[in-house]
């Protein structure tokens, strides 16, 4: 019961960041629900027992992805000021038509389908069990995955460098 | 769990890395002036060997390191992307030398998309799949606004970004669905899971929405309609010879993906992605070849015809059977469809950076008399649009006659007719260009060279469109046998 | 002879791609040496086709025809398509025209043609080979290849060597037969499916979709558009007026000699062999729509002002013919009418192959006429001239005689196609065959009405043409007189033609299941 | 022996190609080579003639043939040749006969005209025809023949039907008059060819040959007179009636029979010697030969017989209505040229009421003096013309009453006999002949015996009118007489006439011979006193040929009611003649002009069939095709389409660029059209807001799962 | 224990948010941030069906952790376009780039 509430104060802290991150006006703020919700979402990791990837969550997402977007927001400066709308034309049919896909995803995916749930507990050696997956069956994502963050550095290296001539 | 007869098998992908590494290490230390000679060689020779390697390897069926197949389907396409990304390498020698200073990067780039193509095509496993997917995705990124001073090419690749990453985001949510439903990320898990009756029985809910969220995604890479329209201005934006490695090789990706995960994962939902797909084709191709109509930029109208194109080989998946034995069981059209599109898709793209290079653009008024100009490029062309429109004895004859025969076999007859017509409005413009090219005479205007490599990679494409078109067997074999091996790993 | 009887097909289909080859090897200013290899590399399939004709009747016709010459070389084993090819008595006079019209074109074109050369040359040879490939091919695959083969560089001779409009008219012949092409490959396949090869001589033995008219009919209309665009037949006719007008004279030549005759080919070749139940039960269809072709053909012919493009919709008319004699054969194989003679439907598919052969020659010449006129004149408008007879003599005696074959008139090789396409029509759909007999009257009245009263009588215009006209040279007449003398030769004696014609309808009819008494 | 009979054909058709291909530039050599060739063709043809008359018992049923194998038609083989039996030989006497004297006076009619070895070519080319025409052993090689023919004929008809620069003697009213009448008369006589060649290839259908002999046979006979189809419209009728008909139509179409008269008259645009051979003794005669030589199909069906119901009314309509025009007519030779349509009427009328014999007898009579009056109203022409050609040269300039000299026609001459009696006497001879003269002149006998016949068989009806044509007949040959040579010249012209050249005379002194004599071999025995010296050869002859083909021939009694009418008929109509025209001078006007008032113009316009059919059935086709035309232009380039391209034509002048889209825009016609339109639509959605992409993908995935849901 | 349901309820909310924010922001960042937030709704799926389903194995977790990392690239390879966006036009925003298009 205590969890069913701590999860609904979660939550609600977590979609209500989201909405803000989607709504608010000014861009910096909105980062900052951004890390707020990604908060929320370590918080839920930890309810669902995976530590791992609620201290992987924070580290990479607050750590990483939230600081580059304000380097982002920083570099390409001027754009948190409010003076034009944040939102483009279509926002209302994109509004409409999120709420109808949200709506059919809600009745599908909660209401319709029996998952098939086991009351298990998780296992004590997780984080082993993670860490020998990762060089053992999934060895090749786990390779490739470090090929796509050195090919994405280089990447975005070469492409946002200053102009040298 | 590890041995040497892993790293055999993934020699291929181990040769591409080293050379992409190689060539970064020779960018950074090699004069420039040698490293401009070098790099291209260095590149075709690793796309050369880790081709032969694949070949070496031709027939084998067996699971690498758990969530690889080493399987004549998967090999099939490697070697189409080895040999398509030599000849993307070869025409972008003079091109990109023109226009950036990091062609060392551009060629490792180029190295490391094939090398995700590679993974992305022999995935067996949800999480490799997404993997190899994404990695060629963000790579083509790159690739895509590569020219960071050409406002062209960066408005392309943040379309292409924002696209992809929307697109992979909602085929990540099929996938947790598909994941959720049957608790694992094995392809031939998941088929056999799904055949479990609990399971059906939730599936009953949930198959439409996996198979509509995870198509997405493949529908994406494989710029079906309506998930297409990154792609018109991806391809027109980019540096053209990305713009071939766009259209074909990631192209064909996103078909083996697709197949492979419909046939190896969902073949218990068969009927359910007939239907989607069966819709998709006949969207694609019938839209993709009325815009194309309209064009005048030639670049851009390859670009809907190869999205036009895509609904061709999809005709292929539509009617494929589960008999992978036989010859026009669907698959093989698919694979015959990439082969041949391959090369004659490339072809185009190649000529186009050919014309862009000598003209400065690639609007059908560049091409206005150009075998008086380039008489060479003129017939390579012509070639390649000739097959492209599908007469024989050319490639796209073959790649057509491989998909159109499932379908009649099938008896989908709207679909043949739906075809029928998109044929004939895709020779339309085709004709368009050859009209540009050899009614129009533009005496005054100066005949231009083309580069030699350009040459090279032409003669190969042109050789290649012949090739598979007058033999067809041997490529029909293949496609067969690649086929035939997908199946039961 | 074994040598000959395995080559002979081979060396005449490659000859032409190889001779084309060469052409392209050569520099392209050397165009006195591309013509010249040109014209004299087509002499050899010359020769051989017409060595092939006496071989064939000498040896086969009176043995009871049948295939031969025939190779089979594996070609797609997957499919069981293979590289296979034949000519029997329907084919060998075919193959003996179409490398006669190509010698002939290109001996004309090479003192007209003076503006890309070299690519005009290559194109024509390639050409040659196309049609060569549809005459010959037993396969259903090669024979599509060859039919594509063909129409690609028609498109281009039109395009590049064509007149004023000849942008609109090239696509416009090029998208219609590509939408007949297309849908021939999907009924192909669909044999395929049935019949699991491709083979046209298997196919004729196993006879897919025998016992399911439904089917069957699918497949037969797939394959007919194919085919009655290229005859063209009304309603698909309407490619052809352009495409004939637009084209440079060789050009419009090789189209209304030889590629309308690629379509009623396919119709003898593949429909009623293969699909021989459809092919009766929509006979009846293929009556109609000849007769009203003949008649509908004929009168818009009587309303042009343009040369060209008169004789382009007399194409249409007279192709006619050849449908409703098909027609006509596969109504009596319905048995639904019993002809009085039991020759009767092997009497119409003569004329219609007999129309085949003799269209060729005889709008062949008409062709090269207008075209001699237009190189001087400059116009197609006909009521531009007049009196022409007086100034040009020769050319108005030779232009009667083409006119005179087309209308029919008895003594020159078009009235034998007439006389045996209504001999057999008669007999099993008459009143079908008496209004197709309106076009003749009218062919009549549009040849010397339209074409001879405005042209050739009348009086001449000497301001306007003064010297700009003179009568016809010397290559112009070598062009033209073995066309006129095998419109004389037929017309009087057909029977060497007949010969071939008639073994192969009878050979057909008999395959298709219908019973000579 | 009986090979040679190839040569009779042959040979003129050598002398044809020689002259074409060689001897064009030399006008004598080609006469020569024409009139060398016809005469060894004659010689031949008597030979072979003589031969078979002289034995008409076995040649009836045992021709003498030459055949060879033609072609293969289904499993049967068509086999091919000429043949002489005794009807062909009756033919064969005629024909190369007229054609060499013709020829001949030709020599002298054409002389000095530029193409004049052309000339000789197509005659030639026409004996080719001719000769190989009553050879053909089959119907189908005399089709090729009758319609070789119908070539010449076109070809000499507009013979003058162009002028070749500098060249002056023909004025441009006679080109443009010589080519319509050529067209004419080829796409008239081609519609009933076409009729007959329908019926042609059923009769081959039906039988499974075309020769004679097989056809004609009589168990064939039996079975299409007994075999029964339905006609749409008129409903059951045997075979044979429905084939005789068709057949006829041919026959109609050659021998310008009503309805499809009208190119007659104005074949006389061609030469005179042209009128006189082929559309006076032969060509047009010829579609008679056909009716007698096809006459057992028509004749096998018993009881009502529709196919001789509707030769005797044709021919005897025909007979009656030519006459009446020819009443009204001032050209010499339209007069005649009605007069042969009349005539030739008369054979069918006299073939509808079974009168074969007769029919066949006329047949030859009326070659021999049409001939002659041809070639002597040319004799005339030729005179009038170089006539005023002379007064013109000495600048006399006359008034003609308001009307255009015309040397043909005959209110311009009067009183030739003195000036020209050769061709004055002997144009009499042939127009006795014509008026039937009684006794004397061959036109007599063999009229005489078509109105014996229809009054012995009891076809009142077609007697009456028959004589009344008879009547008419004498009538207005009396007034060509009268008119042309008698009287005082009423021009300069006529007044400087003088005899044509021996070339020209020659033939018509022989001609007049048989145009009197000529019948005597077929004076009827029954006949009073005459009845003995001619015994009626000829019909006897022809009978036994009519045997052979199962005709019963009867030999009717002498009947003096039906021959006294016809010599009333005859007289009378010269006796008034001589009243109106011989008695007082004539003006430009006829005397019969104001007195007829209203019927006059309608016979001098010729009951205005002309003008109908142009209003009709020639504006029904012209209208027709261009409709059909407009249909196939206007459908295939819808006129939308077809307004953007002009729209686009005219822009061009500015930019090319402009034209090449539009042209393209007419791609594939509507169908292209509405592909752009569509594509630009749907273009229209790439707005290059990757947003938009985004959004269409959140609507595609919704729609999608909500499908699923629903 | 909270019911698996919640989860995937709080998973789809955050999806749709992140689209909606695709979808209707015009900067491009702001645009980024949307898909982080769609990246995360899926990882919260798979986490809770890990934890739901199949707890003994850790296939969902490594799938997450792929995802993460993923993200990661995604996110330095975008906003590399982006700064040299806004240093080629000076603006971010995504509706006023259109020079392709048609």
């Amino acid at each position: 019961m205590v969890l069913k509430v701590v999860f609904l104060l979660i939550s609600l802290f977590t979609v209500g960041s989201a909405f803000m991150v989607v709504t608010h006006r000014n861009l910096f703020s909105s980062a900052l629900f951004l890390v707020a919700s990604f908060f929320g979402v370590a918080a839920l990791y930890v309810l669902l027992e995976a530590t791992f990837l609620a201290v992987a969550q924070v580290l990479i997402y607050v750590g990483a992805i939230a600081t580059l977007i304000v380097f982002a927001i920083m570099l390409t400066r001027g754009m948190m000021s409010g003076r034009t709308s944040p939102r483009n034309d279509q926002a209302v049919w994109a509004g409409l038509s999120s709420v109808v896909l949200g709506l059919v995803l809600l009745y599908v995916v909660v209401y319709r389908v029996r998952w098939p749930v086991v009351e298990k507990p998780v296992p004590p050696d997780t984080i082993e069990r993670l860490g020998s997956a990762l060089v053992g069956p999934y060895v090749i994502p786990f390779e490739i995955a470090s090929v796509l963050l050195l090919a994405a550095l280089i990447g975005a290296v070469l492409i946002a460098r200053e102009r040298e001539i | 769990m590890f041995d040497t007869s892993t790293f055999i098998r993934l020699l291929p992908e181990l040769i591409l890395l080293v050379t992409a590494l190689v060539v970064i290490f020779v960018d950074l230390y090699a004069r420039r002036r040698t490293a401009l000679g070098l790099l291209p060689g260095l590149s075709i020779v690793g796309l050369a060997l880790s081709f032969l390697a694949v070949f070496a390897q031709w027939g084998t069926r067996e699971v690498v390191a758990q969530t690889l197949a080493a399987d004549t389907f998967a090999a099939f396409f490697k070697m189409v992307a080895a040999v398509a990304v030599i000849l993307v390498v070869l025409a972008s020698v003079r091109y990109m030398r023109a226009r950036t200073r990091y062609v060392g990067e551009f060629y490792a780039f180029l190295l490391v998309a094939t090398l995700a193509v590679y993974i992305a095509v022999s995935a067996r496993d949800l999480i490799t799949l997404y993997l190899g997917l994404e990695t060629l995705s963000i790579v083509s990124y790159v690739l895509t606004g590569f020219l960071r001073d050409d406002k062209r090419s960066n408005e392309a690749a943040i379309k292409y970004f924002l696209y992809g990453a929307v697109a992979s985001a909602i085929m990540l949510y099929g996938f947790s669905l598909l994941y959720g439903v049957t608790g694992t990320t094995d392809l031939q898990e998941i088929a056999r899971r799904l055949l479990n009756g609990d399971v059906l029985v939730n599936m009953e809910w949930l198959a439409w929405p996996a198979i509509v969220l995870v198509t997405v995604g493949f529908a994406f890479k494989a710029s079906l309609v309506p998930f297409h329209q990154w792609a018109p201005d991806a391809y027109e934006g980019a540096p053209t010879p990305v713009t071939m490695f766009l259209s074909t090789v990631s192209k064909a990706t996103g078909f083996a993906v697709m197949a492979r995960m419909f046939l190896v994962a969902m073949p218990a939902l068969q009927s359910s992605w007939t239907a989607l797909l069966y819709g998709l084709a006949v969207l694609t191709m019938t839209l993709g070849n009325l815009i194309a109509l309209r064009q005048t930029s030639v670049k851009r109208m390859l670009a809907y015809s190869s999205i036009a194109h895509a609904g061709f080989i999809l005709m292929g998946l539509v009617a494929v059977t589960t008999a992978l034995g036989q010859p026009f069981n669907g698959l093989d059209g698919v694979l015959m469809y990439v082969v041949a599109y391959a090369f004659t898709n490339a072809g185009a793209f190649a000529v186009v950076a050919a014309v862009e290079d000598g003209t400065g653009g690639a609007t059908l008024d560049h091409f206005a008399g150009l075998v008086g100009r380039a008489p060479f490029l003129a017939a390579a062309m012509l070639i390649f649009l000739l097959s492209l429109a599908g007469v024989p004895p050319l490639a796209g004859f073959a790649a057509k006659l491989f998909v159109f025969a499932p379908v009649v076999r099938q008896e989908y007859y709207v679909l043949a007719v739906v075809a029928l017509i998109n044929a004939v409005l895709a020779a339309g413009y085709y004709l368009k260009v050859v009209k540009q090219m050899f009614f129009v005479e533009e005496p005054e205007r100066a005949p231009f060279a083309v580069a030699r490599s350009m040459r090279w990679a032409l003669w190969l494409m042109i050789i290649a469109v012949f090739g598979v078109g007058i033999f067809m067997n041997w490529f029909a074999f293949m496609a067969s046998q690649g086929a035939a091996g997908m199946l039961g790993l | 002879m074994a040598f000959f009887d395995r080559w002979v097909l081979t060396i005449i289909l490659f000859w032409p791609l190889l001779a084309s080859i060469w052409v392209l090897m050569l520099p392209k200013e050397k165009e006195d040496q591309i013509r010249r290899v040109s014209i004299w590399m087509s002499v050899v399939p010359l020769v051989l086709s017409a060595l092939l004709f006496v071989d064939y009747g000498a040896r086969f016709l009176p043995r009871g025809g049948g295939i031969h010459y025939d190779v089979q070389v594996t070609w797609i084993p997957q499919l069981r398509a293979s590289y296979h090819i034949g000519a029997d008595a329907l084919s060998v006079p075919l193959i003996f025209l179409t490398a006669l019209l190509t010698t002939l074109s290109l001996y004309y074109s090479a003192r007209v043609i003076k503006h890309r050369v070299k690519e005009y040359f290559f194109l024509f040879l390639l050409l040659e080979t196309g049609m060569f490939g549809v005459f010959m091919a037993l396969d259903l695959v090669l024979f599509y290849v060859f039919w594509e083969v063909g129409l690609v560089p028609m498109f281009f001779l039109i395009g590049i060597w064509g007149h004023e409009n000849r942008m609109y008219a090239s696509l416009k012949f090029f998208l219609y037969t590509l939408v007949g092409s297309v849908a021939m490959l999907l009924a192909f396949l669909a044999l395929y499916f049935h019949a699991g090869t491709f083979d046209i001589v298997q196919l004729a033995e196993k006879r897919p979709f025998a016992d399911d008219i439904f089917k069957a009919s699918l497949v037969f209309f797939g394959i007919f558009l194919g085919l009655a665009i290229k005859v063209p037949s009304w309603p698909f006719h309407t490619w052809l007026p352009d495409a004939h007008t637009e084209a440079p004279t060789a050009g419009s030549v090789i189209l209304a000699g030889i590629l309308l005759k690629l379509g009623a080919y396919g119709f003898l070749r593949i429909l009623l062999p293969i699909l021989p139940t459809a092919f009766a039960y929509w006979g009846f269809l293929m009556v109609i729509l000849g007769v009203i072709s003949i008649v509908y053909g004929a009168f818009v012919c009587m309303a042009q002002t343009d040369l060209k493009r008169l004789i382009a919709y007399s194409s249409v008319s007279h192709m006619g013919y050849v449908m409703l004699g098909l027609g006509a054969a596969g109504v009596a194989l319905s048995g639904k009418v019993v002809p009085l003679s039991p020759d009767s439907a092997a009497l119409a598919m003569d004329g219609a192959m007999l129309q085949m052969f003799n269209h060729g020659i005889i709008t062949g010449a008409l062709f090269f006429l207008v075209g001699i006129l237009y190189e001087r004149a400059h116009t197609r408008d006909l009521t531009a001239f007049g009196g022409l007879s007086g100034k040009l003599p020769y050319y108005y005696g030779i232009f009667m005689v083409a006119g005179f074959a087309s209308l029919g008139l008895p003594g020159l090789a078009g009235f034998w196609s007439e006389f045996f396409v209504f001999r057999g029509a008669f007999d099993i759909v008459r009143v079908w065959a008496a209004i197709g007999v309106i076009g003749v009257v009218v062919t009549a009245g549009y040849i010397l009405w339209r074409i001879v009263a405005n042209v050739f009588l009348g009086e001449f215009n000497e301001e306007r043409w003064g010297d700009k006209l003179w009568d016809m040279e010397g290559y112009e007449k070598a062009t033209l007189w073995p066309l006129v003398l095998i419109m004389f030769i037929l017309g009087l004696y057909p029977t060497p033609l007949v010969n071939f014609f008639n073994q192969a309808a009878v050979e057909l009819l008999t395959k298709a299941g219908f019973m000579f008494h | 022996m009986d090979t040679l009979l190839v040569l009779i054909p042959a040979l003129p058709f050598l002398a044809f190609i020689t002259i074409v291909l060689v001897t064009n530039h030399d006008k004598k050599l080609s006469a020569s080579l024409t009139i060398g060739a016809t005469a060894i063709s004659w010689l031949l043809g008597w030979y072979f003639a003589f031969r078979a008359l002289l034995h008409p018992e076995h040649y009836a049923s045992h021709p003498m043939r030459w055949e060879v194998p033609w072609f293969p038609g289904g499993h049967s083989v068509f086999v091919t040749g000429f043949q002489v039996d005794v009807l062909t030989a009756a033919m064969l006497f005629m024909v190369p006969f007229l054609c060499l004297l013709i020829f001949i006076y030709s020599l002298g009619y054409m002389e000095g005209d530029p193409r004049f070895s052309r000339f000789f070519a197509y005659l030639a080319l026409f004996a080719t025809g001719m000769l190989g025409f009553i050879l053909a052993d089959n119907m189908l090689l005399a089709f090729i023949f009758w319609e070789l023919m119908g070539v010449c004929s076109y070809l000499l008809i507009g013979f003058w039907s162009f002028r070749k620069p500098g060249e002056t003697h023909i004025d441009h009213a006679q080109v443009v008059r010589a080519r319509n009448a050529s067209l004419k008369a080829f796409i008239t006589t081609r519609v009933g060819d076409t009729v007959m060649l329908a019926g042609m290839v059923l009769l081959y259908a039906m039988t499974g040959s075309l020769r004679w002999s097989e056809v004609l046979s009589h168990e064939t006979l039996e079975m299409l007179a007994h075999k029964v189809t339905t006609v749409p419209i008129f409903g059951a009728a045997p075979w044979a009636t429905v084939l005789a008909i068709l057949i006829f139509w041919g026959a109609i179409g050659k021998s310008a029979q009503f309805p499809l008269h009208v190119w007659l008259p104005d074949a006389m645009e061609g030469p005179t010697p042209v009128s006189a051979l082929i559309h006076a003794a032969t060509m047009v005669s010829a579609g008679v030969y056909l009716i007698i030589r096809t006459f057992p199909l028509f004749h096998i069906v018993e009881g009502y017989n529709g196919a001789m119901w509707f030769v005797a009314f044709i021919g005897t309509f025909t007979a009656f209505f030519a006459a009446t025009i020819g009443v009204a007519q001032f050209d010499i030779k339209r007069v005649l040229a009605y007069s042969t349509i009349s005539q030739l009427g008369y054979m069918f009328a006299a073939l509808g009421i079974g009168a074969y014999v007769a029919a066949a007898f006329h047949l030859i009579m009326h070659a021999f003096f049409k001939a002659l009056l041809f070639l002597g109203s040319g004799s005339v022409i030729h005179a009038m013309h170089h006539g005023h050609h002379v007064v013109h040269e000495h600048g006399h300039h006359e008034d003609l009453g308001g009307l255009e000299f015309n040397p043909n026609d005959m209110r311009f001459m009067g009183g030739l006999l003195k000036k020209m009696p050769i061709t004055g006497w002997t144009f009499i001879a042939g127009g006795l002949s014509l008026a039937a003269f009684p006794v004397v002149t061959a036109g007599f006998w063999s009229k005489d015996e078509i109105l014996a016949e229809a009054w012995h068989n009891g076809h009142f009806w077609v007697f009456w009118t028959l004589a009344i044509a008879a009547f008419l007949t004498a009538f207005y040959t009396g007034r060509q007489i009268f008119m042309t040579f008698f009287g005082e010249p009423r021009t300069e012209a006529a007044k400087h006439a003088h005899e044509s050249p021996k070339t020209m005379t020659y033939p018509l002194i022989i001609l007049a011979f048989f145009a009197i004599a000529g019948g005597w071999v077929g004076i009827p025995e029954t006949f009073p006193v005459l009845g003995h010296i001619g015994r009626g050869w000829f019909q006897s002859v022809i009978a036994t040929q009519a045997e052979a083909f199962h005709i019963h021939v009867e030999h009717i009694p002498f009947n003096p009611t039906p021959a006294l009418i016809s010599m009333a008929m005859a007289l009378g109509g010269l006796a008034v003649a001589w009243l109106i025209y011989g008695t007082r001078p004539l003006g430009f006007e006829d005397p019969l002009e104001r007195p007829l008032n209203g019927l006059w113009t309608v016979l001098h316009n010729k009951y205005w069939i002309d003008e109908l059919y142009q209003n009709t059935i020639i504006a029904f086709a012209k209208w027709l095709s261009v409709t059909l035309y407009k249909f196939d232009d206007v459908w295939v380039i819808d006129p939308f389409v077809d307004g953007v391209g002009r729209f686009g034509r005219w822009l061009a002048f500015t930019t090319r660029r402009f034209i090449d889209e539009q042209i393209i825009d007419r791609l594939v016609n509507l169908t292209a059209w509405v592909s752009n339109l569509l594509g630009e639509w749907f273009r229209q959605i790439q707005t290059g807001q990757v947003q938009n992409y985004l959004l269409a993908i959140l609507l595609t995935v919704a729609v999608l799962l909500l499908l699923g849901v629903v | 224990m909270v019911p698996l349901s919640w989860y995937l309820t709080v998973a789809a909310l955050l999806f749709v948010l992140g689209l909606y924010g695709v979808l209707s922001r015009r900067n491009a960042v702001a645009i980024l941030m949307g898909v982080e937030l769609m990246l995360n709704a899926v990882n919260i799926n798979l986490i809770a069906f890990w934890r739901y389903t199949r707890p003994d194995n850790v296939a969902g977790l490594v799938f997450a952790i792929i995802v993460l990392t993923v993200a990661a690239a995604e996110a330095a390879v975008g906003l590399a376009l982006f700064i040299a966006l806004y240093r080629l036009r000076e603006t971010v925003n995504v509706d006023e780039i259109d020079l392709l298009k048609g």
